[in-house]
């Protein structure tokens, strides 16, 4: 038979004022199973929480309800008192009579009834609460980074710098992602890659983390403090320990002419190759699908057609027959920093995209995207950093740039806005104009969005200082006029039609998430939004994490996202490692599903729903060993606790902790006290 | 009734709603559309008592109106047995694409066209233009073009295709092309042996609608277009819309007045009419107001030189060959190997 | 029947209903009293038959409300939980219940004056309604009494 | 105050099109395209303006109204699927209705001899469609150097087709509410 205490709070003059508290205590003293019952002033207070403690002892109670505020409020106060007095902590529940109640309403009588209402179900719910303990899972402290620009390499620098192994997982041949493509960045105009490559080189050295370039994650099982990752390394064609980066096999292979990704397109790149001279680390991959010889293995040529780069290597570090090789590595959490790739807006386009006809991009060759004109304003670009148009080369006179291409575009299938272009179509116009003194800078765009410290400042300047001229207005056309590229706008300030004969136009095409961020999303059991980019866990309060615990994310790859939003989301996602890694165990609250496996028929409805993957099919054996069947069984390390699989049991055999069929119909039945 | 006369094995018939235009101002459309399909084996028949689609004006003053008048069309299609009508005219295939798009998706508009039009209308005729049909029978005119008399008389003619707005814009009404850069009568050209221009007016405006009421409109776009396709070498300019045709052959007189050639202007279905080797009086060329005789004969005096030309490459091998034989005859055994070194 | 005071017992999901409705309180925004709430973790884990039962049990009229469809708290059990009840809607008229004693509401945590809009005009619906005691006599004579 | 007079003309026009007019956020991309912008007052960003804050006045009696050539060039390439070609249509449509038309004379009578040729004969009759308008729109002189031209070509004749079914003409036209 329970023995329940109820303690109902005046709170102040917050409940009492509405609610006779005095008549509810009196009330829930005569009900079935209630062995104490008592109002008090502020049942929170030290003395208030001494009470429950007394009564504890004194009543030999087997579960509490304190009648007061909002579970929100003070659960975990009340749970924790009553743990101290030696009772099951689950046995406390509370019953919100303020929020709920004497807040809302103004009748005295009215409120009353209600509170008593209130009280009188959650203490039938108490009847059937089970004492449970927290659920205690062990912690790898190792860390996942997946993806190597400059979120990725931040977070696994201030993870690796707290103590903590990191694998740092990359798909390019190098890390340094966007960054390091990147000329100046605002507001500052510092150089990119003078700022970045130390940073590189740091990640690369230091010795808590291991750099995986050229591979991909290709599996994830297990959950917080316990993931199992399957990483692909794909076959390099070179062996990276006997490797020197001497760049005797690029300067040897005769296939010079493959448009460079490093340079936008802008530059050719050999087939085997470093992206950039300052790749981290300096050692090159062989691009089968280019190379001569490979070439010639896919004819099924019975001789190798080429081999030069083999010959130029004296350490012999090139490795023809190379395979894909598969890492299998524990990791307690998971940063997910995969960045971003920018629209590319030809006429072909995928995923229900429209292309920009009206743009000439990949028509006309000095229409270019703006990563383009980073390459071209590069100190390290194709050009050493001179502003050369790409159809012959000249210096272009009048450059025209355009915002918001495929952005704020919801008919050609993006509504948001990419964010960082307002600021790099300024700094290109800077830059462009500190490079090509006679030159003119025409942008068109449609607001100016420069929120940011000093961003502002920075647009302005180059209006005002640099003498950007900015149409507000966007482009109907663009098309090829002779060698000029014939820009159709409209001044929507004046009320004019605007033509402008460029010599090149650059396009500030819009963000977007990296290719295969779905399939990524889907191995992580974390969820996108329409457009690819990681939902965070909640918009405000939880920027960094994601709907699986222990998986966080940082950089571009959640939305559009600029250098300084990226790094400091990287050091908040290593925060939160570190705080996981902080303890040996984890301990969590024990409302998780637990299935009853005699009844289980097997029929895994509940895996079809859960959104956490966390229940997997079990085999049942019989006597000899054999397999006889299956029931689910529910990971409570996985578990989130929402209890979508038991409403959907068919079997009734899953039940939800906390949350049980018996606890909710008692609190329904309670419900028929009210006559 | 129709039955009949698919029996033969033949494709089945499509509906040919020429438009007014087609019997009127532009009947050289009319006329080069009907010989090339006869050509070509595509059988056309006219829908019978076909009514006008209400063109600009119609959808301009009401939006039911603009729907109603070619829905008319669509469901005497319908009736008549046909699940394609083919509409050369860009306004009409506008017009009568537009309706069957606001039918399907707009509110009640599907139960309310029977009541207006007085007629039972499923909405089930599909709508195709001529640069469609064409350039779905591209492979066949290659053939017929390889095939001709001369063949490929086309050949090293510059034509600029132009596609305006109407058998392009909008997009979900026309569909059947890209609406910015449009390939379709490019490849059309291409199949006939032409070369076709990269020009930036494709689909620019030429004044359409305001031929008439507003003419200085229409000479400035024109103008524009015009000016563009010959900076970029075309010798003609190409066309699928009789009121694109009637601007810019009409009122080139007004716009020519810098001392440039006027530029003919073709009917898609005329260029692929002389491209199969069919005459220019049979494809109506003669109706233009600028003068086709140029283009024409630039075309005869091309054929026959390189007509010319095989003759003498012909006689030239055939002289080296007699000449060889005759070498061989005389020299049979002694004769020292130099003329063979040749 | 203008004495009549509705019943009513809402099923709300712990993380966007149950917060606002704390938010309606701490805004002090007055609303009728007759609505009991049962807090469940998510709308997903409803089971049709808790609805059945509160009818059984003397309920009026019922809230079903949780998060809203993407924003649930657990990813996707409000999709489901969106998904049962549809069907769920139709079944109640035809085993007697009136659809309009039903509330399906999607109330977020930073909604209190609607959850206070969905609470007064459930109870003016029910009110209007009048009593339901088409299940009562299902109940098992003894747990009345209980 | 009846509720009909109470709609706004933002409202009119999505009860007709379906266009929220809300949805422009004044880009320019319309105006920057539009072929017929350097003759008009009005450009189609503008008649999206004059919607959106309900100047009806304004809407309906400017000529540039009468000016779209309904290319759709606007519609084409407007980024946030305003369509205002259609907009423009239903402006026009009310301008109409609302008598307040302030078409240019040319552009009106161009249209009324246009349907009233279908009206009359189910089809266009281009010669008399021309006279027609020539009437209406008093400019007798203009443009009548090309027509013998076209009647030497045959491109022009006398005699205007008719079509049998012509009451199913008049009906549509009656149904629709639609006298030239």
């Amino acid at each position: 038979m329970s023995r329940i205490g109820v303690f109902v709070c005046q709170c102040g003059e917050n409940i009492a004022r509405t609610v006779d508290v005095e008549a509810v205590a009196e009330a829930l003293r005569d009900h079935p199973g209630v062995a104490f019952a008592t109002g008090y002033k502020y049942m929170c207070s030290d003395p208030g929480q001494a009470l429950v403690r007394e009564a504890i002892a004194e009543h030999g109670l087997t579960g509490v309800v304190i009648a007061a505020c909002s579970p929100h409020m003070h659960e975990k106060t009340f749970r924790r008192a009553v743990d101290k007095a030696g009772l099951n902590k689950f046995m406390c529940e509370m019953a919100n009579i303020r929020e709920h109640c004497s807040w809302i309403h103004e009748d005295r009588a009215d409120a009353t009834a209600k509170a008593i209402d209130i009280t009188r179900t959650i203490v039938e719910k108490v009847k059937h609460n089970q004492p449970l303990e927290s659920i205690r899972i062990p912690v790898t402290k190792r860390a996942l980074v997946i993806g190597g620009g400059i979120a990725g390499i931040q977070a696994a620098l201030d993870i690796a710098d707290g103590g903590h192994q990191v694998i740092l997982v990359e798909k390019d041949a190098s890390i340094g992602g966007h960054m390091s493509q990147l000329s100046e960045t605002f507001p500052t105009l510092d150089c990119s890659q003078c700022i970045l490559t130390p940073r590189m080189v740091e990640a690369y050295q230091h010795p808590n983390i291991t750099l995986h370039t050229w591979s991909e994650v290709e599996k994830v099982k297990g959950y917080i403090g316990n993931f199992e990752v399957t990483i692909r390394k794909k076959a390099r064609s070179v062996n990276e320990d006997l490797c020197n980066g001497c760049g005797d096999c690029q300067a040897a292979c005769p296939v010079r002419k493959i448009p460079s990704e490093f340079e936008a397109g802008l530059g050719k790149r050999t087939a085997i190759s470093v992206p950039f001279p300052q790749a981290v680390p300096n050692i090159p991959v062989l691009d089968r699908q280019n190379c001569t010889l490979f070439k010639g293995r896919r004819k099924g040529l019975a001789k190798e057609v080429c081999g030069k780069c083999k010959e130029a290597c004296l350490k012999g570090a090139i490795d023809y027959d190379a395979e894909d090789a598969f890492i299998e590595e524990e990791v307690g959490a998971i940063v997910v920093a995969t960045g971003f790739k920018l629209y590319d807006i030809g006429r072909e386009q995928p995923e229900g995209l429209k292309g920009y006809g009206e743009y000439g991009y990949g028509e006309v060759p000095d229409v270019i995207d703006g990563l383009q004109f980073e390459r071209l304003a590069s100190a390290s670009g194709p050009t050493a950093g001179a502003i050369l148009r790409p159809s012959d080369s000249t210096e272009p006179k009048t450059v025209v740039f355009v915002h918001c291409v495929g952005s704020r575009d919801p008919e050609k299938g993006i509504a948001y806005c990419s964010k960082i272009c307002c600021m790099y179509n300024a700094k290109h116009a800077m830059l462009y104009k500190h490079k090509v003194h006679d030159g003119r800078a025409v942008a068109f765009y449609m607001d100016i969005r420069a929120a940011g410290k000093g961003y502002d400042e920075f647009s302005r300047r180059a209006i005002e200082e640099d003498g950007a001229e900015y149409i507000r207005g966007r482009v109907s056309r663009i098309f090829r006029d002779g060698d000029k590229v014939k820009v159709w706008g409209y001044d929507t300030l004046n009320g004019e039609q605007v033509v402008i004969d460029a010599d090149m136009v650059v396009l500030a095409t819009a963000i977007r998430p990296q290719d295969g961020i779905r399939d990524l999303a889907q191995k992580l059991s974390i969820s996108t939004d329409e457009h690819g980019f990681i939902n965070e866990a909640h918009p405000k309060l939880r920027p960094v994490e994601t709907n699986t615990a222990g998986v966080f994310v940082a950089g571009a790859c959640q939305a559009p996202r600029d250098i300084p939003e990226s790094v400091a989301m990287a050091s908040a996602s290593a925060a939160k490692v570190m705080s996981l890694f902080s303890a040996d165990e984890l301990e969590r609250e024990p409302a998780v599903a637990l299935v009853n496996e005699s009844t289980c028929i097997g029929c895994m409805r509940c895996a079809d729903v859960c959104a956490y993957g966390a229940i997997e099919q079990r085999d049942i054996c019989a006597i000899d060993g054999h397999v006889c069947g299956h029931v689910a069984y529910v990971n409570p390390g996985v578990c989130q606790g929402c209890g979508t699989c038991q409403a959907v049991c068919l079997s009734k055999s899953v039940e939800l902790q906390t949350f049980t069929d018996e606890q909710i119909y008692s609190e329904i039945n309670a419900l028929c006290a009210w006559e | 009734m129709r039955g009949d006369a698919v029996s033969d094995g033949a494709l089945a018939d499509i509906a040919y709603y020429p438009g007014c235009s087609l019997h009127g101002t532009s009947r050289e459309f009319d006329e080069s559309l009907r010989a090339v399909a006869a050509e070509l084996g595509i059988g056309i028949t006219e829908i019978s008592d076909w009514s006008c689609c209400g063109a600009s004006s119609g959808h301009t003053t009401d939006h039911l109106l603009g729907v109603a008048l070619p829905a008319r069309n669509l469901a005497l299609a319908e009736e008549q047995g046909y699940d394609t009508v083919l509409a050369p005219c860009a306004a009409c295939y506008n017009r009568l694409s537009a309706a069957r798009l606001a039918i399907a998706t707009e509110d009640g508009l599907a139960e309310r066209i029977p009541d207006v039009i007085g007629r039972r209308f499923g909405n089930t005729v599909q709508v195709r233009n001529a640069v469609e049909l064409l350039r779905d029978a591209a492979a066949s005119v290659e053939e017929k073009v390889a095939a001709t008399l001369t063949p490929n008389p086309l050949e090293g003619v510059k034509l600029a295709a132009y596609y305006g707005c109407l058998l392009v814009r909008p997009a979900e009404v026309c569909g059947y092309d890209d609406p910015e850069q449009p390939t379709s009568m490019d490849e059309v050209i291409s199949a006939c042996g032409a070369d076709a221009v990269d020009w930036n007016m494709k689909v620019e405006c030429c004044g359409g609608a305001f031929s008439v009421s507003r003419t200085s409109s229409v000479v400035r776009l024109g103008r524009a277009i015009i000016d563009d396709a010959r900076a970029h070498g075309a010798e003609a300019i190409v066309v699928a819309c009789p009121l694109c045709h009637s601007n810019l052959d009409l009122r080139q007189k007004a716009m020519a007045l810098r001392g440039e050639d006027p530029l003919p202007i073709l009917f898609v279905t005329q260029v692929v009419g002389l491209a199969v080797g069919l005459t220019p009086e049979s494809l109506g060329l003669e109706r233009h107001f600028v003068d086709t005789e140029p283009l024409i004969a630039r075309l005869i005096e091309q054929a026959a030189a390189r007509d010319a030309e095989e003759r003498r490459v012909k006689q030239e091998a055939a002289a080296k060959a007699a000449e060889r034989a005759a070498r061989q005859k005389a020299g049979a055994g002694a004769a020292p190997k130099d003329g063979d070194a040749q | 029947m203008s004495d009549f005071e509705p019943r009513i017992t809402a099923f709300v999901c712990n993380w966007c209903t149950y917060t606002g409705a704390d938010l309606a309180g701490t805004s002090r925004l007055h609303m009728a009293s007759n609505v009991r709430i049962i807090r469940l973790p998510c709308t997903g884990r409803i089971d049709p038959l808790f609805i059945i039962k509160a009818f059984e049990r003397g309920a009026d009229g019922v809230i079903v409300s949780g998060c809203h469809p993407a924003d649930c708290h657990y990813t996707s059990g409000n999709y489901h939980a969106r998904r049962r009840f549809a069907v769920f809607h139709d079944i109640m008229a035809f085993v007697g219940v009136d659809p309009r004693r039903m509330t399906f509401s999607w109330v977020s945590a930073s909604e209190g004056a609607k959850w206070r809009d969905v609470v007064d005009e459930a109870v003016a619906n029910v009110r209007e309604l009048g009593p339901f005691e088409a299940y009562r006599a299902l109940a098992p004579e003894a747990e009345r009494q209980a | 105050m009846t509720s009909e007079s109470r709609r706004t003309l933002a409202g009119e026009i999505f009860a007709a099109t379906g266009v929220n007019a809300a949805t422009c956020y004044q880009c320019g991309k319309c105006s920057a395209g539009c072929p017929m912008a350097s003759e008009s007052a009005l450009r189609p960003h503008a008649v999206m303006r004059l919607v959106m804050q309900d100047r009806r006045e304004q809407a309906l009696t400017d000529e540039s109204i009468w000016l779209c050539l309904t290319c759709e060039t606007c519609s084409a390439r407007c980024p946030n699927d305003c369509d205002p070609a259609r907009v423009i249509d239903a402006v026009r449509e009310l301008s109409i209705e609302a008598g307040s038309a302030d078409m240019p004379r040319t552009i009106s009578a161009f249209h009324k001899a246009f349907l009233e040729q279908i009206r009359s004969n189910g089809r266009l009759h281009e010669f008399g469609m021309v006279m027609d308008y020539k009437l209406r729109s008093g400019e007798l002189m203009k443009d009548v150097t090309s027509a013998p031209g076209m009647l030497t070509r045959g491109k022009l004749s006398f005699r205007a087709e008719r079509i049998e079914a012509l009451d199913e003409i008049r009906r549509i036209f009656e149904k629709c509410g639609v006298t030239p």
